[in-house]
């Protein structure tokens, strides 16, 4: 009985924070964004070094075989350091599903490359994981692709492109296959990746080997715990800053951090956000070990940490008075980081929805 | 209770209205951001001639000179708020400076300061807060240093919006080094050109630079231009912040945004089901809903008490906590039920309303802070509303 | 314009409050609770000379034909003295429907002996405000009533009254009527009467002479509007005492009044309840002066004092302390006052969704 | 992580089933509210005979005297719940006094005490509140004062639960009124049968005496009944409070609740329709349960650092806040989703659950309330989870 992380996976959150305090500091964050950079090549480029492409690919593919909860690691020291690089799509989402649901050829074409770095790929699934807006859908038929799908995660640049279709039917499509456009979508958020893919007849191989309808709900599942493993580092950093400026601003000549407003403040955003690690490790562990679990907790976690973290986003921005309103501290990165783990994959409302689905609470 | 207004105001209105039939034409298309364009001062111009602004400023000073009536300046507020219709210029030169300077400048300044703001030709900046110095402005460290029949400035100020544009700042330094703190300030006004003054934009969350940081390195003001006399800085800015502060969280604007959501929330679909048929954001929007109502009926009140000249004791003092609370709430509620769109932001695809839901949902957030924070809100709830003690001061360390 | 109480309307509140701070101190509450007495005589005594069971009566019938607005103001004496007497149901509700709906002769034998407090009456019409729990209904055939009806209103020992049929049709029935059998509920809060009504073949009048299912409409609204006004009321006291605590007890060597914490739970009680007043007062005046708004005004008045009022009552029992939590200080009677009025006659999620059917915005 | 329990786990488990099924039958029926019932006794020495409970107390005190293991009590607790049975005796002598002089009593203290307070035989109350000492305990005033070999004790106790059924009580008093606050206390423990002890009942706001005041005039108690030493009663109390902090919000208790009021959602129903097919209910539902997981999980979490003997850090000083906070929100939503229903009380007809979701809600904001305020627990977890400044000691007036 062990409920918590080893030594490993210890060492592997260490060195990953490491690494990215050393090559994803405000600094680097603030010209990715300012330059539009969603998936900055230096940093990428560490993250391969230490190996996170191929976290989830198996190892019969070149990859580590690792666990979500390994990867959950992973994303929430991006979120810590509200890191503009991808992740959730290309080391996780994809090869969940490339692995899952594809053949042995399109598992051995993909698989290898994007464990290491060489490949980059991208999630289309909004429509099935949050619901269709502005009515989009993708349609297959005869082998190509039509319609569109919004807020297509890391595709941007990507090689490969796993999109979900209406029937929640899974396709493979190449990122410069003809007839495919993407457009990007620029949200508050501007250290991660959205678009909007349009398919005009655009050529698709099907993603059909397993169950697909099996494998997108798992992809979803870690998808969303990737999401509220991102809120969970990032919101524990605005904790950390907020705490670290109240202990230096003063005001009425005291250090705002000894008003007890102030304190019970940083205090209910930690008794708040620290209850969501224990809730996301087991949602990560539940998709490793318990899957008749799985997608309840990945529901649930993602549900919790979307409220918990735009309560802890907002209060740490209090805290901060004037200057967490401001650019100069730059505490609004993490802000919206937050903001935009919110939204992505299904909204705290849709998944408590969804969860009373899966308990027969709800039609 | 009576929400009528009466014969002689309902005469009012219909004044109001033939003006707005007969000239509403002539309202601005572009009215400058930051400094008020031509087509804004002549709109400017003619609504004070109509008294429709600048109502109450004697005539003296380039105003209308009419006796103060809260209800007829409520009526041309809701006449050209329907009509949708700018008010004439807004801005902390006529808000803050001109009141200021009507209850306690010299003839003299009124005399040369009061037409020119009211008429748009003088643009102002406010140079209160400072970097050190938020919650506890009283704490402020701007010198002003005496040299001669001037002084000499040193410091810095913060969150001083349309700086780069103003023509003149009014502005507190510390005149007195050697007074308590609350007593060795002074409320200056002097031109924007002086050397030594230099200002840097300060981008905010939002991405814009709303604000401005102001550099002050030896700049050379003369001590005359002091308003209200030395050391008087903190009760002459104590009065124009309660016209900032009731200026903040309007209940109207946000019966406009209530309105705005439920609209957005009948046209949104998500997998083709209207917004509003979702039980759980519907749910959200009903709460919402009466509590805006229960903040615009509150703004009644408060009318009523300043018609009857009584002091509406705490329940003046809870508006700005409980409007701009609302106000980002409702924002929040825009953006959650809107899903992925709601984060879109910039020039993205898909935006809707330009992006002004998150735009809101973080200013209104600045709001919350700007102004006294939520928490130095509540201290002066409790302590002037509720008469509970003071926290004690502590002791020395 | 002018939005606030007249002058009258003021005199009469501190004669309200002056008199029943005499005759409903906390010592004859804690009597009356303990006895099971929730309409008092002595209490109900001073009230009659008061004139308050007049107010809602036509003056035709011998009343004083006053607004909803000066109910409200005794309905919020009421509740800030959480006062062991019936006002809502035999004042105001019961009085509405009859004068509403009541042939010449069923208002010339009630109106005037409700209005002296000669005779009381109660009003059984949860299933109509509240929804219908056990599935219970009253029909009516024949001029006879079967069926039941739960949580009546001051019925246990009225002489007369209204319950609402199954199809939103009113009934007077006598208090002793054969075939009428009355069950006193006990709530959390002693101080008023909730009974269940039995009926096996009780003799009814039917109140039809106007438009009875908008008479039902009045007297919904009416009371909701007095629980919003008594839950007004008892979160005022509450908060007037958790100030007056917190300003004598002392821990830490300090009065606790001055902990940064507890003056700010206190601030925010004030500045979530203080708003409630004027729409108690705005949905008290649309219900007198514009009827078509007042349905929707009273919906947003209840649901609103409701969510308030718990937080009101719970945070004024923090402040307190243990104190807060024990018999001794008798805080209690309030939190109950205000637990009951969240609940009856249309919990906030009902009203609200009410609200939304009333624009249009829900089916 | 591994959530399996292993195969010596395993084992343990079956014997546990097996005693449960050998003699579930005897688990009292009658409990005793304040004193043990001869049933409750007998399973008592039952459960402590085969390493149920009272499992790692030596021999040589009445205990089963096992090594300590988590996983072990785990298990235990996890099949008595499973099994719908009584653990054994809790009350204050076990969980608090027990432990206290295992760690800090005499030889014959330990020797005197343990084992019959074990066995149910000696019942003890805690006298550790004052009324003017709730959340600033070291203020306490009980003055305990020499008298030869005694001290002669005068004060007022209160939250004493089983005050009116104890024999025994342990309790603070202040020996050494020069001393510092925190170093005047004494731990002392004496019969509840000495002359000049008054016990009352405390009424609470759920309307039953859950507490006792105890006065005490001229009681007079030996010195040497003290617990390890005069003027270390502070510490002392610490060491046992912790147990009782640990106690409240069991996360496991409100993974029942939980599904008591899924249970509750899908008999009840309005106007005939479940109260599980109303979304906004529902939703709360959901969202409760997500934090009823956290919390399950995160003391999943606490367990594995007490196996690993780690420092929790703050991830224990939340469990209070939370635990007792989500637990008020269950019976709330229980009440709300009830309607009319939820607010009967007593020996209302109707009554759903003999009104335990009115009475948890009351209960359960005093428990939110007692063993240290929300605001308390706020300032500890700021202070000593996240590293914040005290405040400052006030300046004398």
């Amino acid at each position: 009985m062990e409920f918590g992380l080893s030594e490993d996976q210890k060492l592997l959150q260490e060195s990953v924070r490491g690494t990215l305090e050393r090559v994803s500091p405000l600094e680097r964050v603030r010209t990715a964004a300012d330059k539009g950079e969603t998936d900055a090549a230096d940093i990428a480029h560490a993250l391969a070094e230490l190996g996170v492409y191929g976290m989830m690919v198996p190892e019969a593919q070149g990859g580590m075989g690792m666990t979500l909860l390994d990867a959950a690691l992973v994303a929430e020291m991006l979120g810590r350091y509200v890191t503009p690089a991808g992740f959730a799509a290309t080391a996780v989402m994809a090869p969940i599903a490339i692995a899952g649901a594809g053949s042995k050829a399109q598992r051995e074409t993909w698989l290898p490359k994007i464990a290491s770095g060489e490949a980059k790929a991208g999630v289309a699934i909004a429509e099935a994981a949050s619901g269709a807006r502005e009515d989009a859908s993708v349609t297959a038929s005869g082998g190509k692709l039509n319609g569109k799908s919004l807020f297509a995660l890391e595709a941007e640049a990507a090689d490969v492109i796993v999109v979900a279709g209406k029937a929640g039917e899974l396709h493979l499509v190449k990122g410069d296959a003809k007839g495919l456009t993407k457009v990007r979508l620029t949200s508050i958020d501007l250290t991660r990746g959205l678009s909007e893919l349009q398919f005009d007849n655009v050529e698709a191989e099907a993603l059909s080997s397993g169950d697909a309808a099996a494998t997108l709900r798992r992809v979803v599942d870690a998808g969303r715990v990737m999401l509220a493993a991102d809120t969970l580092g990032a919101g524990w950093m605005m904790i950390e800053k907020a705490v670290a400026y109240a202990g230096e601003r003063k005001q009425f000549g005291r250090v705002i951090g000894s008003f007890q407003a102030v304190k019970h403040m940083c205090a209910e955003m930690a008794s708040e956000l620290e209850p969501c690690r224990s809730l996301v490790w087991y949602a990560a562990h539940a998709f490793d070990a318990m899957p008749e679990e799985a997608s309840l907790m990945a529901a649930h976690a993602k549900g919790m940490t979307g409220d918990v973290g735009r309560f802890v986003a907002r209060t740490a921005t209090e805290v901060h008075g004037g200057m967490g309103f401001t650019d100069l501290v730059g505490l609004h990165y993490w802000f919206k980081r937050i903001g935009l783990d919110r939204q992505l994959l299904g909204s705290p409302e849709r998944v408590r929805h969804e969860a009373a689905v899966m308990q027969g609470w709800a039609a | 209770m009576d929400l009528a207004y009466g014969p002689e105001y309902d005469a009012f209105r219909a004044e109001v209205r033939d003006f707005i039939r007969e000239n509403g034409n002539k309202a601005p298309k572009r009215f400058g951001v930051s400094r008020p364009s031509e087509e804004s001062i002549a709109w400017q111009r003619l609504l004070i001639a109509h008294g429709l602004t600048a109502r109450t400023i004697p005539k003296a000073y380039g105003g209308y000179g009419a006796e103060p009536d809260i209800l007829k300046s409520r009526i041309i507020a809701e006449e050209f708020t329907a009509a949708k219709l700018p008010m004439g210029i807004a801005n902390q030169g006529i808000s803050m400076l001109v009141p200021t300077l009507l209850e306690l400048g010299t003839e003299e300044q009124k005399k040369k300061w009061i037409e020119p703001t009211l008429k748009g030709e003088v643009v102002w900046c406010q140079g209160y807060s400072e970097p050190g110095s938020g919650s506890d402005l009283a704490s402020l460290q701007t010198k002003a240093t005496e040299d001669g029949d001037d002084f000499i400035i040193n410091g810095q100020k913060i969150w001083t919006s349309t700086a780069h544009a103003a023509d003149m700042i009014f502005c507190l330094v510390r005149t007195e080094p050697d007074a308590k703190k609350h007593e060795g300030i002074s409320y200056l006004i002097f031109p924007m050109t002086t050397p030594g003054i230099e200002v840097r934009p300060l981008k905010t969350m939002t991405g814009h630079a709303e604000f401005n940081e102001v550099f002050f390195t030896d700049v050379r003001v003369p001590q005359k231009d002091i308003v209200a006399g030395r050391g008087q800085g903190w009760f002459v800015a104590n009065a124009t912040l309660k016209h900032e502060r009731g200026m903040l969280g309007d209940p109207n604007q946000a019966g406009t945004r209530l309105k705005e959501i439920a609209d957005l929330m009948h046209e949104e679909t998500v997998d083709g089901v209207r917004l509003i048929d979702h039980p759980v954001y519907r749910d959200r929007l009903m709460q919402l809903q009466a509590r805006v109502l229960a903040m615009q009926f509150h703004g009644l009140r408060l009318l009523t008490a300043s018609l009857k000249k009584e002091d509406p004791g705490i329940a003046r003092l809870i508006v700005k906590l409980q409007g701009c609370e609302i106000n980002h709430q409702l924002a929040a509620l825009a953006i959650d039920a809107l899903g992925e769109i709601g984060v879109l932001y910039g020039d993205s695809p898909h935006l809707r309303a330009h992006g002004s839901w998150q735009h809101r949902y973080m200013f209104d957030l600045g709001l919350i802070i700007g102004g006294g924070t939520a928490q130095i809100q509540k201290n002066i709830i409790s302590e002037r509303g509720l008469g509970m003690p003071r926290e004690p001061k502590p002791a020395k360390a």
